[in-house]
């Protein structure tokens, strides 16, 4: 991961529900109650780049037969719930993952690293593959004929998150120079 | 930022790099040996055939100093016989790129082109490869695309079609090449969700790759970032393994 | 929440990303997160005072907890910050190797039609006049250009500003239509240099041969 | 037929290819690696030692000492080269021979091909070396030319000057530096040495490739066009077993 990549950044703004394994009294405001603590049970949406340190940091054990705990507890967020999960295993293509999460895989992938989920990382991976498929049809119509909008292609890149985008302007560049050179050629003909 | 282009070649500079493939012409006029940066060219004598960089044979061609002799791939028989082993040989893979032109040492070995260079105190053979191989000369093979097979069809025959025979058929030979192929690049995208660590592509073009580069160098890198968590777990448990191989060893002892 | 206006500033970093032009400099949004960053650091040493430089984090698990949490805030808006004008000197950069100097770039107006002319927004620089970069960018902007300077006269013969474009065409087939002076029309068509003759085929005296 | 000509054919061995060929190889497939590598490339590895050919042109050649860049010579010969074909452009436009100006079109044509790949390769050099703040390991430092290295190391201190003046010299002291390493991220950039790319075997050779389900490994052919992680590549291509392509 890169320290002034912006769209690193913004993936670790994703929020993710965390539950307080302890009362806190400064930290109302995070559950926009300032005038309260915190109170040891309550579930907050916090954003990755402060859940997870919260909850990799081990809090010193109180007594010595007390095991080292979290401060907060996290949970797997709603883009990654099962409904999502079940939806992407009966077809890929019929999600639109935009509205999920605009980084739905790098926020996935920062999942993976925290929480053992074979069974999400599968679908994760073969939902990534198959959508790619789409993904390079759509975007090299879209570079040969050097149109977004046409054919629904506004439309398509609507639904695409940004691992997604980015993929689908590579695509498109692809496709797009090699016409540009191939009709540049073509101008010599006699 | 100092350069605005994506990692790896884009199709303009792909062709730039095709422009230096050797190709035979015939010369129509004299013309003394140039002092090149790249070393002399050769002298020309009509009507004795000479090998010069693509580029060099289009601005003779284009001032009507010389005639190009098109490699023997690119004739209608040869594209007929690659059309034919496209489609009816491996649905999946490239028709085989050429073999590797060989040459004389003079003492009774064939060796493969290549240049010897000297690094401290050893010797050092440098391997050349395309744009480098006389790939597209006269003396090429047919029924062999190299490597940038499209580009030098497509730059003859919009600067020099005269000089290629049955130029027609040749464009369409070309494009039913062009249309196997990049069925076969696209189906090719379909390995790359199993995860393994190589991929073999032996017969790409330089252009065809250029025009799939971001995507398929795209797809790889997510599959491998998705996987990232798996992976890991994989090799622990690998690791695992092997210690326990080796306690058992131990015990065995 | 501490880290929202930092959010902001990096969703100003991905629009410039995919903008032609450079917005305006968010002299407000980047004052108000360095403000944030002084106001946790004050709330640590707050926090800290009560224990006399004793603090042990097993005593009070809550105050660690908030310790952690400012500390946490305020490398946030550190990343936010430095990504936002880490992309706005890529693009800077990316300017100057373009040949632009500190005037051109100091006058330059939010030009497209799309973007929003927001003026209200933008620095006033020591002239008086607008610009979109900060007074600490038009530094920069000469810094980089005295840099750029310095590294280009060690390749002299290259031009390593030029064009990144592979070359092709430098030279052309053009016949004479008129006579256009020190061109004499004697032989009727010429092998030129492009770059030389593309205004007299702009003005009618070459025609370009493909 | 020339002497020079039968001479050149019938010379059996590969140093019949002229020393200044041979320099125009080494650049441009040092020019296509670094284009598409993940990371600052740490020399232009080939390495051409020129023997005294017949065409060998009137130059002083440097001969290589160090066998990294830009100590291997390659450069300085190139771009000396270049101020002399622009020295005999300049020599030669007097003369208006119509002879003599298609070789000057040649001459002026080749060399703006030599310029462009000269240019290109150290500008694509130039943009790693700020994307990745490269002055900051003394590893990736060791891979510049003394030039890049000076370059390197103002422009990061411009860089850090310039967030110090917009807001950082309001931070806690602390928190003032660009090279924390703390936490879950580290400030210092470095390459995704597991970027794919793609290589060119040269020689037959085993390719041992890294994959997320399994490892892979095959008996690769010259000639193969092969998609691998670049950290299982590196080894290959460094040894001149394969190129990237």
């Amino acid at each position: 991961m890169s320290y002034y990549d912006i769209d690193a950044i913004l993936t670790d703004a994703e929020k993710v529900p965390c539950k307080f394994e302890l009362d806190i009294p400064e930290l109302g405001y995070l559950d926009n109650n300032p005038a309260q603590p915190l109170k040891s049970g309550t579930t907050v949406g916090l954003p990755l780049w402060l859940a997870e340190l919260l909850a990799l940091a081990n809090r010193a054990p109180s007594s010595a037969d007390e095991e080292a705990k979290s401060f907060v507890s996290l949970n797997l967020p709603p883009s990654l719930s099962n409904e999502v999960m079940s939806a992407l295993k009966a077809d890929p293509r019929a999600v639109p993952l935009r509205d999920q999460s605009h980084n739905f895989y790098g926020l996935g992938t920062r999942m993976l690293d925290l929480f053992e989920e074979k069974e999400i990382c599968a679908i994760l991976r073969r939902t990534f593959v198959t959508r790619a498929a789409d993904i390079a049809l759509h975007a090299g119509k879209a570079g040969a004929t050097d149109d977004m909008g046409i054919g629904g292609g506004e439309e398509f890149l609507r639904g695409l998150e940004e691992w997604e985008r980015k993929l689908f302007k590579k695509a498109h560049d692809g496709a797009k120079g090699s016409k540009e050179w191939m009709e540049g050629v073509k101008k010599h003909r006699r | 930022m100092a350069l605005s282009l994506p990692s790896g070649l884009v199709p303009t500079e792909v062709a730039f790099l095709c422009e230096m493939e050797m190709i035979t012409i015939v010369p129509r006029q004299r013309l003394e040996s140039i002092p090149m940066l790249s070393g002399k060219t050769p002298a020309l004598r009509p009507p004795r055939r000479a090998d010069l960089p693509l580029w060099l044979a289009l601005l003779l061609k284009k001032q009507r100093r010389a005639n190009i002799v098109p490699p023997p791939w690119l004739l209608p028989a040869s594209l007929q016989e690659i059309v034919h082993l496209e489609t009816n040989y491996d649905p999946e893979a490239f028709s085989p790129p050429p073999p590797p032109p060989m040459r004389s040492d003079g003492r009774g070995v064939a060796r493969p082109y290549a240049t010897t260079t000297r690094s401290g105190n050893e010797d050092k053979e440098l391997i050349l490869a395309p744009p480098f191989l006389p790939s597209c000369t006269q003396d090429a093979p047919s029924g062999y695309l190299p490597y940038h097979w499209l580009e030098i069809a497509e730059t003859l025959l919009a600067h020099a079609a005269d000089d290629i025979p049955n130029a027609p058929e040749v464009r369409a030979l070309l494009r039913d090449l062009q249309e196997v192929r990049a069925a076969k690049m696209r189906a090719s995208t379909r390995h790359l969700e199993g995860g393994g660590g190589v991929l073999n592509i032996r017969g790409v073009g330089a252009m065809e790759l250029a025009e799939s580069r971001g995507f398929v160098l795209g797809v790889v890198d997510g599959v491998r970032k998705l996987g990232a968590s798996a992976e890991a777990g994989r090799r622990e448990e690998l690791e695992r393994g092997d210690d326990e191989d080796e306690s058992d060893d131990d015990m065995g002892l | 929440m501490y880290g929202d206006l930092g959010n902001k500033l990096v969703q100003q970093a991905k629009r410039t990303q995919n903008l032609a032009h450079l917005p305006p400099y968010q002299t407000e949004l980047v004052r108000a997160v360095t403000r944030e960053v002084r106001d946790l650091d004050k709330d640590v040493s707050a926090l800290l005072e009560p224990f006399q430089g004793s603090f042990h984090p097993t005593d009070d698990q809550a105050v660690a907890c908030t310790l952690l949490v400012n500390h946490l805030s305020m490398r946030r808006n550190k990343r936010c910050l430095l990504a936002y004008h880490h992309t706005r000197t890529d693009r800077v950069e990316e300017l100057v190797w373009k040949g632009y100097d500190v005037v051109d770039l100091a006058g330059q107006q939010v030009r497209d039609g799309s973007g929003n002319t927001s003026s209200a927004s933008s620095t006033t620089n020591g002239n008086g006049s607008m610009s979109n970069l900060s007074p600490q960018e038009e530094d920069y902007v000469r810094q980089y250009s005295d840099l750029l300077a310095a590294y280009k006269g060690q390749w002299t013969d290259i031009d390593l500003t030029g064009s990144l474009e592979p070359p092709r065409d430098l030279f052309i087939d053009v016949r004479v239509l008129k006579d256009a002076g020190e061109i004499q029309t004697e032989y009727g068509q010429f092998y030129v240099r492009q770059g030389d003759v593309e205004r007299l085929i702009a003005q009618g005296y070459l025609q370009k041969l493909s | 037929m020339d002497i020079d000509d039968i001479l050149r054919e019938v010379d059996p061995a590969s140093q019949s290819i002229p020393a200044e060929t041979r320099d125009l190889q080494a650049l441009t497939r040092a020019w296509v690696s670094e284009r598409s590598s993940p990371e600052l490339l740490q020399y232009v590895h080939i390495l051409p030692y020129p023997p005294i050919a017949p065409t060998t042109p009137v130059l002083t050649r440097r001969f290589p000492s160090v066998y990294s860049w830009p100590a291997d010579g390659l450069f300085e010969r190139i771009n000396d080269r270049i101020k002399q074909q622009i020295e005999r452009v300049e020599e030669m436009t007097g003369d208006m021979d119509p002879k003599t100006n298609f070789a000057l079109i040649v001459i002026q044509t080749e060399l703006e091909r030599f310029k462009y790949l000269v240019r290109s390769y150290l500008r694509a050099r130039i943009a790693k070396v700020f994307e990745k703040s490269i002055a900051a390991t003394a590893d990736l430092r060791a891979r510049l030319s003394e030039t890049e290295q000076a370059y390197a190391t103002r422009h990061q201190a411009l860089l850090h000057n310039h967030y110090l003046s917009s807001f950082l010299s309001a931070f806690p002291p602390t928190l003032q530096n660009l090279n924390d390493t703390a936490g879950n991220i580290s400030m210092i950039e470095t390459p995704d040495l597991d970027t794919a790319v793609f290589i060119r075997l040269l020689k037959e050779t085993l390719v041992e490739g890294h994959g997320t389900d399994m490892d892979d490994d095959m008996d690769g052919k010259s000639g193969d066009i092969v998609i691998l992680r670049w950290s299982d590549a590196k080894s290959l291509v460094d040894s001149g077993h394969a190129e990237v392509v």
